[in-house]
C-alpha cells in the first residue's frame, strides 16, 4: 500500500470561506487511508507549489491528492511539481473543489460535504493510477506528394527545405489542368507564364524528387512512417518513405450531358468553360471556323445537381468574357447568372469593370437552349420581364467543380471519410481544414474543394504550414499519454473497436488476430474501452478500475 | 421523510464541452446542487454503459452523463456512440421498471454554464421527487 | 554572407488567426511574442455562439486552444499590448511594444471575482456590445482568458481624483495595484505575423438603416451576444424592452455598395441568424431582404436550404429604407422589389449585416511595419502568395487583409507559420 | 473443552450467539446463509442485527461453496472490524486452501461450524427439497443417508470442523431445543466469554459421530467401486464425460479453482487451423470442441490434491456427470500419496505448487 | 434421395472436403459435433439432432477463429446456430470463407437436461415429430422460435423438411456458394412442393401466438427490482448461461474478470452498511443486465443458456424477450445477413432523439 498525500488549498477565502477544511482533515485522518493532510493557503502560487515539491520530497509520498480549483486551471501546474519532486506526474488526482463545489454550493455544510466526497473518491481513485509517460518517437521528416497539380507543385516547393526530402508523384506529367488556361483570376495573369515558373522552380530544387508516369500501388504506415510503393510506366518499382502524404490532385468539371435545356453534346457550338479555353485558337471561332460575333455564357451549370456553389464559376465567366473581347473586340457577350457569387475583395471592381466592357448580365431563373438555323438560341425567363429570346453563335456552360476521379480510391487507402459531395472529409473544418482524422495525411486542391488558383495555392501552403511545424527534422515526436491499451490476453479480436475508432487508431493485428492500438494516432478518447464487452481494451488514466473506484467511493 | 432526502446523484462530465461547462457555471457562481458528484472523463463515449447499471445497482439516486452537443464532439463522432449505448441501456431499464427516469443523457456545450446549472439543478428536484433508490432500502438485492 | 536569422517570432494579435499561427510556430519549437490589444484573447470568434456552417460551439471550439496557448511555454502571450516601434529587416527585426498597464497581477490573481461587486462604477459593457453594464474592474465575459480582470482608468473613480479602493481592499491575493506603470518592452524576432482581424463598419454612416442603440434594429454582433448563452441574456433572444420578438428582418450587404466590395461571411451568418431564430422562436416569422446570395463552397448551400425550407422570407431588394416606427411593430422597412415594386413590411426586430473593414489604425501598424495598405484600407498581399505582405519577413493574416471565412483565416494561419519557419531557416 | 449450551433449536440458538455478539460490539457482521423473502436461499453479508431472524445457517443447502464466498471477500485485503461467519466444514477447508494461495485473509474472522450430515442437492425441485428436509431433520441424529444428499456428501468423512473456533455438534444431536457451543479455540473462548448462558464441558467426538463415519467410509467404498475408475480407460473416460458440452460451470463453482481465467481457456490454447487438418486427415473424424477430456483431467491434476470434496460440481454439471465423486475419489487417493491433507493445516505447503508452477502462471491472477 | 445420399454426392464432387455434423456420442444418450472426411463416419452423422446440447456457432468459432480452414467444410446446423455464427462472423469470431452452412426447417429441440435421462423415449416421439412439427416438451425458446426455416437467415443450402412429402428433398440453394454446389451435381428437378408455404405459415402462426403470451406472462413478471429479483431467485451466479451462449465470445466474461470480482473488503462492507446485508456471490442481477446490454443484441434465441442452467432459471425466455424489443428498436434482425453492422458498432447522425436532453427552446 503506498503512501498517499493529501494537499488542501484554501485558494485564499474562495474555498476556505466555504468549505470548512479543518473539519475534512479531521475525518480523512480518521479513516487512515492517507499517509498526510496538508492545508495551504494558495498552492498554485510561486511559494505554494515550492511548499507542495518539498513536503512531497519530506514525507516521501508515493501518490498524491491535490483538493483546488478546476484541472482546467492548474492539472498542467501541478503535473509539474509532482516531476520536480521526482513522481510521476500522473501520480496524482487533482479534485476540484472550487469551480464545481465552493463557487456552486451557497450551504457551507453541504459544500464541505461534498468536498470531502469527492476527495475521498479521489483517494480511493489514486491509488489505482499508473505509471505513465509520454513517449517520443523518431520520424522522417519527409514528404509524399500525390499529383502534379499547381498545388501539388506548391506544397512541393513549400515543403522542400535542407533536411526535408520531397516526392511528387503525378500519374502523366506535371502542370494539371491549368495546363488548358490561358489566363488566371484576378490579374487575368498568363496561366503559362505562372505555370512555367512554378515547373522549373520544382525540376531546380534538389530536394525535390519528380517522378512523373508513376502511379501509386499502396502506402502504409502511420504519421511520421509512411512507406508508399510506386510504379512508374516502365514497370520500375519505387519505395518511398515519408513523414506526410499530401493529396493535391486537382478537381474536374461537371459534364452537363445529362441536362437535355442546355443542349450539351448535342446542340453545336455548346461548349464547357473548360472546353472552351481549352481551344487553342487565338481568335474565337465557331465550330466552322468562323468568328463568333455573339457569345452567351450561363452559369451555375450542374449547381442543383452538385448541390453546392462551385464559388468561382461567377469571376470565370467574367474572366472568359474579358479574355474573349481582349481577343476579338466586338464580339458580343452576354452573361445569364442566377446569383452573383464574388468571393473577394476585388470582384465587385472586376465586376463593374466587366460590365464597363459591354458585356451584358441577364438573371435567369429557367434557360432552355435549342439549335435555330446554324445558330443557337436561348430562351430565358427571368424575374421582371417574362421569357426573352436570344441568338448566339456560341455557348460556354460555366459548370461547377467535382472532386478528383480517383478521390474515393485514396480515401479507402487513408480510411479517410468522404463528405456527401464525394470530397475528402475534413478532420475540422474551421480548425484542421487542410488535415484528415487520418494523423500526417493532408489534403489541398480539388481533394478539398472547388475553389480557384488563389485557394489551391492557400491550401498547398497551409499543408506546408502544418507539415513544417509538426515535423522538424531531428525533433522527437511526443505521443500523448493517456492512450488506449489492449490487452493481449484477453483480447478475442472481435474488432469492436476497430469499427468504432475515428481515427484508425486501432488495427487488427492479423496473425495474432487481436486488437492492436497505434499509440500514434490514438487521440485517448477511450471510446474502445467502453465498446470492448471484454474489458481487454483499456483506457490509460481512465481506466475501468480507476473509474469504478471513484464511483463506489461516492456511493459509499 | 422525503423532504430531509438527499440524493446522490453521479454526474459523467466530457472534458471538454460538459466540464467546462462545469467550470463556467462556477465562474459565474450559479448554483449546482451539492448532491451532484462529477466523474470527468474525456469523452462522453468512455462511459461505459455498465458503469451506469452498476452505478444504479449499487445504489446512486440519480445518473447523469453529459457531453458535446452532436456533430461537436472532440473526437469527431464519440457522442454519437454514446446515445446509441444510453438508449440501449434505458430501453433494458424501461422493460423492467428499473427507474429508467433515474438516467438523463444531456448535451451541454463548454459555453453554457447557466444550462448547465439549470440541467443539473432539474434532474436534481427530478431525483428528489422520485425519491430515494430503493435498492438502497433491499437488503441481499444487489 | 548569411548572418544568423532571428528565430523568434512576433505574432500580431490573437484571435483565431494569430492563436493558430503562434500555436503551429511553438510546436515547431519555436519562441512566440503574442500580442493582444485587448485585456482578454480569442478575438471576434470567441462572440458568436455557433458558427456556419456545421454549428459547432465556438467556445468549445477555441478554448482548447486558448488553454494550449497558456500553457505552452514557447508563447508568450502579452494582453493589453501593441507594437510602437519596428526597426531592421527580415530576419531580424526589433519591434518595441507597449504593456498598457492592468492594475491587476495576472500571478497573483486567481480569477475569483470578488473585487467586482464593491466597485460602484457601472458602465457600458463593450465586449457585449452595450447590451448589459459592466463595472470599472471587470472581466470582459465569463470565461475570458487569461482569467484576471482588468481596471479601466478612464471609468475608475481613481482617475476622478477619489481615492476609492474597494477592490483592493476586496482582493485577497493583493493581485491589485493601482500604481501599475504602462510599461515598454524590446523584443528581437526574425519575422512577424499581423493578425490583428476586423470590426464591423459603422452603420450610423448610413442613415438609410435608421441604427442607434436605442431602437430594435440590431447590428449582427448585437444579436450575436443576445444569443450566446455566456451573454446578456444568457441566450435568449429578446428586444429591448424584454419581449420576444415575432418577426425578424434580416438585411444584407449593408455598405456593400458604398465601400465596393462583398464581405464574404454575411449571407452565411444572416441564415445561421435565421437558424437561431427557428430554434429558439415559436412560429417566428424571418425576412432576408438581399441582392445576391454569395454561399460558396460545400455545406454552405445545404445549411442555407434547410434553414430557408423552415420558412424564410427570401425577398430579392435593389434599396431598402429601415425607419424606428414608434407603433407596434417598431420597425419599418421600405423596399424596392426587383421587378422595382415599392413595398413595405413592418418588423418586431431587424438585424443588419455592416460591412467589414480592417481593425482600426491598421494604417498606423502599416506605417510602424513599412507595408502597403490596398484600397480598401486592408493589408495588401501578393495575389498568387496570399499572406506575404510588401515587405519580405512580414505577413499578414486572417480579416486584416480581408475579409475572409474562419476556415480560410486557419488556411492563412497554417501558411504564415511555415513561411515564417521557412524563412527564419538558417 | 468449554461448552454453553442454550435452550433453542440451532438456528436460533446461533441467532442469540450473533445477536450477542453484535450487541457487545464484538463483531460488525456476519456471514451466514439466509433465507431471502422471495424464498431463495443465498449467502449474505449481514450488518445490521435486526437481520439475524433472516438467517439459517444450518439449512441444508449449499447454494455456493462460502470459501469461495469469503476468498471473494477477502482476496485484496482482510476485513477491518471482526465478521462472524458460519459455515461448514468442507467449506472452512476449503477457506484454508484458498489462504494458502493468497486469495482470502482470515484476519478478524471468526468461524462458527457444526457437525456437518451434508446437504441436499441443488438439482432438487422447489418441492421435492421441502420434502426432504423433514427426513434430513429426522435423520440428524443417526446420520442414516437420506435420499436427495449430495454423493459426495454421503461419502464425506471430514464432517467435524477442526479449524472452526467455535463448533456446534449437530450429529447426534437430538436438536429438541437446546444448541450446544463447544469453544474449539481461545479466540472463540474470547468472543463467548461473558455470554450469560448454562457452562459445561463438551467433547466433539462420539459414538454417534463414530458411527455416522463408519456409514460414510463405506459409502464411499461403494461408490467408488460402481465408478470403476481403475479399468476405466479412453474408452470408459469418453463414456463418462462424452457428454460434458464445456460450460467449465465445474470450474466456476468450484472453490478450489481460484483462476481468474482458466488455462484451459488462455490464449495459449487457441486451435490453429493447420492444427485441425492434421489430425482429421489421421483419424478421418474428429469431435469438437476437441479437448473436452483434457480439460476435466488438467482441472483433476491443477486441484486434485486441494479438492474438498464439496460436491458443488456435481449440482451444477447440466449433464449430470458425476465430476464430484470422481474429484473427490481421486483426490484423495493423489492427497493420500502427497501425504496432503486440504483445509487441515495452514502450515502444510501446497504439494503441487512447489512441483509445478507454470500451470497456474498461465493464468494471470492480476490483470490490471 | 436422403440427406446422407446428398451429402455424399457432394463429396464425391468435391464440393466439400469436410463435413461438420453432429454425431451420437458412443454412450448414447448426447450429441457432439464432428469434423469427418470419412465416409463410413458421415454415414453416421445426424443432420437434425433431437438436442442442441453445443451450439454449433460455438463450435464453429473453436475451429475458425484463428484463420479459415485450408478446405472447404460443409456445416449442418439448426437454423439458429447458423445465425449465430453469422454474428460472431461480424464479430470476427468465425471465418465464413470455406464453409458452407446447411440447414432444415427445425422443429425445434428437447433440453439436454432430460433428454439425456431417457433418449430413447424423446427420440421416437422426435421421428413423429419430424413430420408433423407438432410436439410436446421442447426447449421454450424454440416453441417461440419464428425463424425456424429459411427467412431470416443467412444459410447456403437449405432443406426443406416441413411439408414435404416421404422420399423427396426439397433442397433450395440460397446463395451463390449454394447454387455452385447446388449446380455441381445433376438433380432431376421436381416443382412439386406440395402444401410447404402454408405449412411454413401454420407453424409460424402458432410460434408467434406462443411468442406473444409468453412476452405478455413475462412482462409482469420481471416488472420492478423485487420481481426481477425473485425472477432471478435460484441463480447462483455459475455463469453457466455466458459460457454456453453461442454470441458471448469473450475469453473472459468482464463479471467474471477481477475489475468485478477482486475489489476491495471494504467495497462489500460498505454496500452490506447501507441496507443491512448483501448477498453472496454478489453482483447477481449487474451479470444478467450487463450481458443482456453486452450480447442480447445478437442474441437469436437459442435456448441454451435456459438449457444449461443449474438452477432452471428461465434465462432465455427473459433474454428472448428483452432481444425482440431491443432488436426491433434497431430493426436489428441477428443472423439475418453478415453485411448488416451490429448497432452499437455503427450510428446515424439524426436519430434516437428521445433519450436525449438537446438544447432545450425557452
Amino acid at each position: 500500500m503506498s503512501k498517499i498525500g493529501l494537499y488542501l488549498c484554501k485558494c485564499g477565502p474562495n474555498i476556505a470561506e466555504v468549505i470548512d477544511l479543518d473539519s475534512i482533515v479531521q475525518s480523512i485522518s480518521q479513516d487512515k487511508t492517507v499517509a498526510g493532510v496538508q492545508i495551504h493557503n494558495l498552492l498554485c502560487s510561486e511559494d505554494g507549489k515550492k511548499f507542495l515539491a518539498e513536503s512531497i520530497k519530506k514525507n516521501e509520498f508515493e501518490r498524491i491528492v491535490i483538493a483546488a480549483c478546476s484541472p482546467k486551471q492548474h492539472e498542467a501546474t501541478f503535473m509539474q511539481v509532482l516531476s520536480s519532486a521526482g513522481l510521476n506526474p500522473y501520480m496524482m488526482q487533482l479534485v476540484n473543489i472550487r469551480e464545481q463545489c465552493a463557487w456552486v454550493t451557497p450551504d457551507k455544510n453541504a459544500a464541505t460535504a461534498k468536498a470531502l466526497t469527492c476527495i475521498r473518491a479521489a483517494i480511493n481513485r489514486v491509488k489505482y493510477h499508473a505509471l505513465l509517460e509520454k513517449k517520443e518517437i523518431e520520424c522522417d521528416p519527409g514528404v509524399i506528394i500525390i499529383g502534379g497539380s499547381i498545388t501539388g507543385l506548391e506544397t512541393a516547393l513549400r515543403t522542400a527545405q535542407h533536411d526535408r526530402k520531397v516526392y511528387l508523384v503525378e500519374e502523366t506529367t506535371l502542370g494539371g489542368r491549368i495546363k488548358n488556361m490561358r489566363v488566371l483570376l484576378p490579374l487575368m495573369a498568363s496561366a503559362r507564364e505562372i505555370l512555367q515558373a512554378k515547373i522549373d522552380a520544382v525540376r531546380n530544387n534538389k530536394h525535390i524528387e519528380i517522378l512523373e508516369n508513376c502511379t501509386i500501388d499502396d502506402i502504409l504506415g502511420f504519421f511520421g512512417n509512411f512507406v508508399a510503393h510506386v510504379h512508374a510506366q516502365d514497370k520500375k518499382e519505387h519505395e518511398l518513405k515519408a513523414g506526410a502524404v499530401v493529396l493535391a490532385l486537382d478537381a474536374q468539371q461537371f459534364t452537363p450531358t445529362g441536362l437535355s435545356s442546355f443542349g450539351y453534346g448535342q446542340i453545336e457550338n455548346v461548349f464547357t468553360a473548360a472546353e472552351f479555353e481549352a481551344l487553342s485558337s487565338d481568335k474565337v471561332v465557331t465550330k466552322s471556323g468562323k468568328p463568333a460575333d455573339s457569345v452567351a455564357i450561363i452559369h451555375c451549370v450542374g449547381r442543383k445537381q452538385l448541390g453546392y456553389c462551385s464559388k468561382i464559376c461567377c469571376a470565370n465567366s467574367m474572366k472568359i468574357a474579358r479574355d474573349i473581347v481582349s481577343r476579338s473586340s466586338g464580339t458580343k457577350v452576354i452573361q445569364f447568372y442566377k446569383d452573383l457569387c464574388l468571393p473577394d475583395k476585388s470582384y465587385d471592381r472586376f465586376y463593374e469593370e466587366t460590365q464597363s466592357k459591354g458585356i451584358q448580365f441577364i438573371r435567369y431563373n429557367e434557360i432552355e437552349i435549342e439549335q435555330k438555323d446554324g445558330h443557337v438560341a436561348v430562351k430565358v425567363n427571368s424575374p421582371g420581364d417574362e421569357g426573352i429570346k436570344i441568338t448566339v453563335d456560341m455557348i460556354i456552360l460555366s459548370t461547377g467543380i467535382t472532386p478528383p476521379s480517383r478521390a474515393a480510391e485514396f480515401a479507402r487507402m487513408f480510411n479517410v471519410p468522404i463528405d456527401e459531395y464525394g470530397f475528402l472529409k475534413q478532420e475540422h473544418t474551421i480548425l484542421e481544414p487542410v488535415s484528415t482524422i487520418t494523423e500526417g495525411v493532408f489534403i489541398c486542391g480539388g481533394m478539398y474543394g472547388p475553389g480557384d488558383i488563389t485557394d489551391s495555392l492557400a491550401q498547398a501552403g497551409a499543408v506546408a504550414g502544418k507539415i513544417l511545424s509538426s515535423l522538424v527534422p531531428g525533433k522527437l515526436l511526443e505521443l500523448e499519454a493517456k492512450t488506449s491499451t489492449v490487452s493481449e490476453t484477453m483480447c478475442m479480436g472481435c474488432g469492436a473497436c476497430v469499427d468504432i475508432c475515428a481515427y484508425g487508431a486501432v488495427k487488427l493485428d492479423q496473425n495474432k488476430n487481436i486488437s492492436v492500438v497505434n499509440e500514434v494516432l490514438c487521440r485517448g478518447c477511450g471510446n474502445c474501452a467502453s465498446v470492448c464487452p471484454s474489458g481487454a481494451a483499456g483506457h490509460r488514466h481512465f481506466t475501468t478500475r480507476q473509474i469504478a473506484q471513484e464511483m463506489i467511493q461516492i456511493l459509499k | 421523510m422525503t423532504d430531509t432526502f438527499e440524493p446522490t446523484i453521479i454526474g459523467f462530465l466530457c472534458n471538454w464541452c460538459s466540464y467546462a461547462a462545469a467550470d463556467l457555471a462556477g465562474n459565474n457562481k450559479f448554483d449546482v446542487p451539492a448532491t451532484l458528484q462529477t466523474i470527468r472523463v474525456m469523452c462522453s463515449s468512455r462511459v461505459d454503459p455498465v458503469f451506469l447499471l452498476s452505478a444504479y445497482l449499487h445504489g446512486a439516486d440519480g445518473i447523469l452523463i453529459a457531453g458535446c452537443h452532436p456533430g461537436d464532439c472532440h473526437y469527431q463522432t464519440g457522442n454519437y456512440y454514446t446515445r446509441r449505448r444510453f438508449a440501449l441501456l434505458h430501453k433494458i431499464l424501461e422493460t423492467f421498471d428499473l427507474d429508467p427516469q433515474r438516467f438523463r443523457l444531456s448535451w451541454i456545450s463548454a459555453s453554457e454554464g447557466q444550462r448547465f446549472s439549470q440541467v443539473t439543478k432539474d434532474f436534481a428536484e427530478h431525483i428528489k421527487k422520485l425519491g430515494p433508490n430503493s435498492v438502497n432500502k433491499k437488503p441481499f438485492t444487489e | 554572407m548569411t548572418t544568423e536569422k532571428n528565430k523568434k517570432i512576433l505574432v500580431i494579435g490573437a484571435g483565431l488567426a494569430g492563436i493558430e499561427a503562434s500555436l503551429l510556430l511553438a510546436k515547431a519549437g519555436r519562441q512566440v511574442y503574442l500580442v493582444e490589444k485587448e485585456s482578454y484573447f480569442g478575438g471576434a470568434a470567441i462572440k458568436s455562439e455557433e458558427v456556419t456552417p456545421n454549428m459547432e460551439c465556438a467556445t468549445c471550439m477555441l478554448a482548447p486552444k486558448q488553454s494550449d496557448i497558456l500553457e505552452n511555454k514557447n508563447i508568450k502571450l502579452l494582453t493589453l499590448s501593441e507594437v510602437i516601434d519596428v526597426n531592421g529587416e527580415a530576419g531580424d527585426f526589433t519591434v518595441r511594444i507597449k504593456k498598457r498597464a492592468r492594475y491587476v497581477s495576472i500571478e497573483n490573481c486567481i480569477g475569483c471575482g470578488a473585487c467586482f461587486e464593491p466597485c460602484p462604477v457601472s458602465t457600458p459593457n463593450e465586449f457585449e456590445e452595450e447590451l448589459s453594464k459592466r463595472k470599472a474592474i471587470y472581466v470582459a465575459c465569463a470565461g475570458a482568458l487569461p482569467n484576471a480582470p482588468v481596471i479601466d482608468m478612464e471609468n475608475c473613480l481613481r482617475s476622478k481624483g477619489e481615492d476609492c479602493k474597494l477592490c483592493k481592499e476586496a482582493c485577497m491575493f493583493d493581485a491589485i495595484s493601482y500604481e501599475d506603470k504602462d510599461e515598454e518592452m524590446t523584443v528581437n524576432v526574425g519575422a512577424v505575423i499581423i493578425a490583428t482581424g476586423y470590426k464591423l463598419g459603422d452603420i450610423g454612416q448610413f442613415p438609410q438603416y435608421g441604427y442607434d442603440k436605442k431602437s430594435n434594429i440590431y447590428s449582427a454582433f448585437e444579436f450575436e451576444r443576445l444569443r450566446a448563452s455566456n451573454g446578456p441574456t444568457s441566450g435568449t433572444i429578446q428586444m429591448r424592452d424584454g419581449q420576444k420578438p415575432k418577426s425578424i428582418g434580416l438585411v444584407h450587404c449593408v455598405g456593400r455598395d458604398e465601400k465596393k466590395y462583398c464581405s464574404q461571411v454575411c449571407c452565411m451568418y444572416l441564415t445561421k441568424f435565421a437558424h437561431y431564430a427557428f430554434e429558439q422562436l415559436e412560429n417566428i416569422k424571418v425576412y432576408q431582404f438581399y441582392r445576391e446570395l454569395t454561399i460558396p463552397g460545400k455545406g454552405s448551400q445545404k445549411f442555407s436550404h434547410e434553414v430557408k425550407a423552415k420558412g424564410v422570407e427570401m425577398l430579392r431588394i435593389k434599396s431598402l429604407v429601415i425607419s424606428p416606427n414608434g407603433s407596434d411593430p417598431p420597425v419599418k422597412i421600405e423596399y424596392q422589389n426587383e421587378k422595382s415594386e415599392k413595398k413595405a413590411i413592418d418588423l418586431d426586430m431587424v438585424i443588419l449585416a455592416p460591412f467589414i473593414e480592417p481593425y482600426p489604425d491598421t494604417d498606423r501598424l502599416a506605417r510602424l511595419l513599412q507595408i502597403e495598405l490596398d484600397d480598401f484600407g486592408f493589408i495588401k498581399t501578393a495575389p498568387y502568395d496570399s499572406v506575404a505582405t510588401s515587405r519580405p519577413g512580414i505577413f499578414a493574416i486572417g480579416c486584416i487583409q480581408s475579409p475572409m471565412s474562419m476556415s480560410d483565416t486557419t488556411i492563412q494561419a497554417h501558411i504564415a507559420a511555415g513561411q515564417a519557419l521557412a524563412s527564419t531557416e538558417g | 473443552m468449554k461448552t454453553i449450551k442454550i435452550q433453542k433449536s440451532p438456528d436460533r440458538a446461533i441467532q442469540d450467539v450473533l445477536r450477542y455478539l453484535f450487541e457487545n460490539d464484538k463483531i460488525d457482521g456476519v456471514f451466514s446463509l439466509i433465507k431471502k423473502g422471495n424464498g431463495s436461499h443465498v449467502y449474505s453479508l449481514i450488518t445490521k442485527k435486526e437481520l439475524l431472524s433472516e438467517i439459517i445457517p444450518t439449512f441444508p443447502l449449499m447454494p455456493a461453496n462460502a470459501g469461495k464466498m469469503v476468498s471473494q471477500l477477502t482476496v485484496l485485503e482482510a476485513v477491518k472490524k471482526p465478521i462472524a461467519v458460519v459455515l461448514r466444514p468442507c467449506e472452512l477447508r476449503a477457506l484454508y486452501e484458498l489462504v494458502k494461495v493468497e486469495q482470502a485473509k482470515l484476519d478478524n474472522l471468526l468461524f462458527i461450524s457444526f457437525t456437518c450430515s451434508g446437504v441436499l442437492s441443488l438439482k432438487l425441485k422447489k418441492d421435492e427439497l421441502d420434502q426432504k428436509i423433514q427426513a434430513y431433520w429426522n435423520n440428524i441424529g443417526t446420520g442414516e443417508l437420506i435420499k436427495g444428499l449430495r454423493e459426495t456428501c454421503t461419502m464425506c468423512t471430514e464432517f467435524i470442523p477442526y479449524n472452526a473456533d467455535i463448533i456446534i455438534p449437530l450429529i447426534g444431536q437430538s436438536l429438541s431445543q437446546e444448541t450446544s457451543f463447544i469453544m474449539n479455540t481461545e479466540k472463540g473462548e474470547k468472543y463467548l466469554s461473558g455470554m450469560s448462558s448454562e457452562q459445561s464441558e463438551e467433547n466433539i467426538e462420539s459414538d454417534e459421530i463414530e458411527a455416522v463415519r463408519k456409514k460414510r467410509t463405506e459409502q464411499k467404498k461403494t461408490v467408488f467401486s460402481n465408478l470403476k475408475l481403475k479399468d476405466l480407460g479412453w474408452d470408459g473416460m469418453i463414456n463418462v464425460f462424452g457428454r460434458c458440452i464445456n460450460c467449465y460451470a465445474c470450474t466456476s463453482v468450484c472453490p478450489v479453482c481460484y483462476c481468474v481465467l482458466c488455462y484451459i481457456r488462455s490464449e495459449e490454447k487457441d486451435k490453429l487451423p493447420l492444427s485441425w487438418q492434421k489430425r482429421l486427415n489421421k483419424n478421418g473424424s474428429l469431435r469438437i470442441p476437441d479437448d473436452t477430456i483434457m480439460y476435466h483431467l488438467v482441472r483433476l491434476l491443477h486441484v486434485g490434491v486441494m479438492c474438498v470434496g464439496c460436491g458443488m460440481c456435481s449440482d451444477v454439471c447440466p449433464t449430470d456427470i458425476p465430476i464430484a465423486s470422481i474429484f473427490t475419489t481421486v483426490g484423495e487417493h493423489m492427497q493420500e500419496t502427497l501425504e496432503y491433507k486440504p483445509g487441515k493445516d495452514l502450515e502444510e505447503p501446497m504439494p503441487l505448487a512447489v512441483v509445478n508452477p507454470e500451470d497456474f502462471e498461465a493464468a494471470p491472477i492480476e490483470t490490471e | 434421395m436422403t440427406v446422407r445420399k446428398l451429402i455424399h454426392a457432394f463429396m464425391e464432387k468435391k464440393c466439400f472436403q469436410a463435413v461438420l455434423a453432429p454425431v451420437r456420442i458412443p454412450s448414447g444418450e448426447s450429441f457432439a459435433y464432428e469434423l469427418m472426411n470419412d465416409r463410413t463416419k458421415i454415414e453416421q452423422c445426424e443432420p437434425l439432432p433431437p438436442i442442441m446440447p453445443i451450439p454449433g456457432a460455438r463450435v464453429l468459432r473453436d475451429l475458425t477463429r484463428k484463420g479459415e480452414p485450408d478446405f472447404k467444410i460443409l456445416c449442418i446446423m439448426h437454423p439458429c446456430e447458423i445465425r449465430a455464427a453469422v454474428e460472431l462472423a461480424k464479430l470476427r469470431q468465425v471465418n465464413l470463407n470455406n464453409i458452407t452452412f446447411m440447414s432444415f426447417d427445425c422443429p425445434g429441440v428437447f433440453p439436454t437436461k432430460d433428454y439425456i435421462l431417457e433418449p430413447k423415449k424423446y427420440d421416437t416421439s422426435y421421428d413423429e415429430i419430424l413430420k408433423t412439427f407438432e410436439g410436446e416438451n421442447f426447449r421454450v425458446s424454440c416453441t417461440t422460435c419464428i425463424h425456424f426455416s429459411d427467412d431470416g437467415i443467412m444459410t447456403d443450402i437449405h432443406i426443406a423438411n416441413l411439408g414435404i412429402n416421404g422420399d423427396k428433398l426439397l433442397v433450395q440453394a440460397l446463395s451463390k456458394k449454394g447454387e455452385e454446389c447446388l449446380g455441381a451435381l445433376d438433380l432431376s428437378l421436381d416443382q412439386e412442393t406440395s402444401n410447404r408455404q402454408e405449412k411454413i405459415n401454420t407453424v409460424r402462426k402458432k410460434r408467434e401466438a406462443n411468442r406473444e403470451k409468453l412476452f405478455s406472462e413475462i412482462r409482469p413478471q420481471v416488472k420492478g427490482m423485487d420481481n426481477l429479483d425473485s425472477y432471478f431467485a435460484d441463480c447462483i451466479n455459475c455463469h453457466n448461461c455466458m459460457r454456453v451462449c453461442p454470441i458471448c465470445y469473450c475469453r473472459q466474461c468482464f463479471f467474471d474478470s477481477s475489475d468485478t470480482k477482486r475489489v476491495e473488503t471494504d467495497n462489500y462492507v460498505s454496500r452490506a452498511r447501507k441496507k443491512g446485508g448483501i448477498a453472496f456471490p454478489t453482483d447477481t442481477l449487474l451479470f444478467h443486465l450487463g450481458r443482456m446490454s453486452h450480447m442480447n443484441l445478437s442474441c437469436i434465441g437459442c435456448g441454451a443458456c435456459e438449457d444449461a442452467c443449474a438452477r432452471d432459471v428461465p434465462v432465455a425466455q427473459i433474454f428472448n424477450f428483452m432481444a425482440d424489443q431491443l432488436q426491433k428498436m434497431f430493426e436489428y434482425l441477428p443472423g439475418r445477413n453478415i453485411e448488416e453492422k451490429i448497432p452499437v458498432l455503427t450510428y446515424t447522425e439524426d436519430e434516437l432523439h428521445e433519450y436525449e436532453d438537446a438544447k432545450e427552446k425557452p
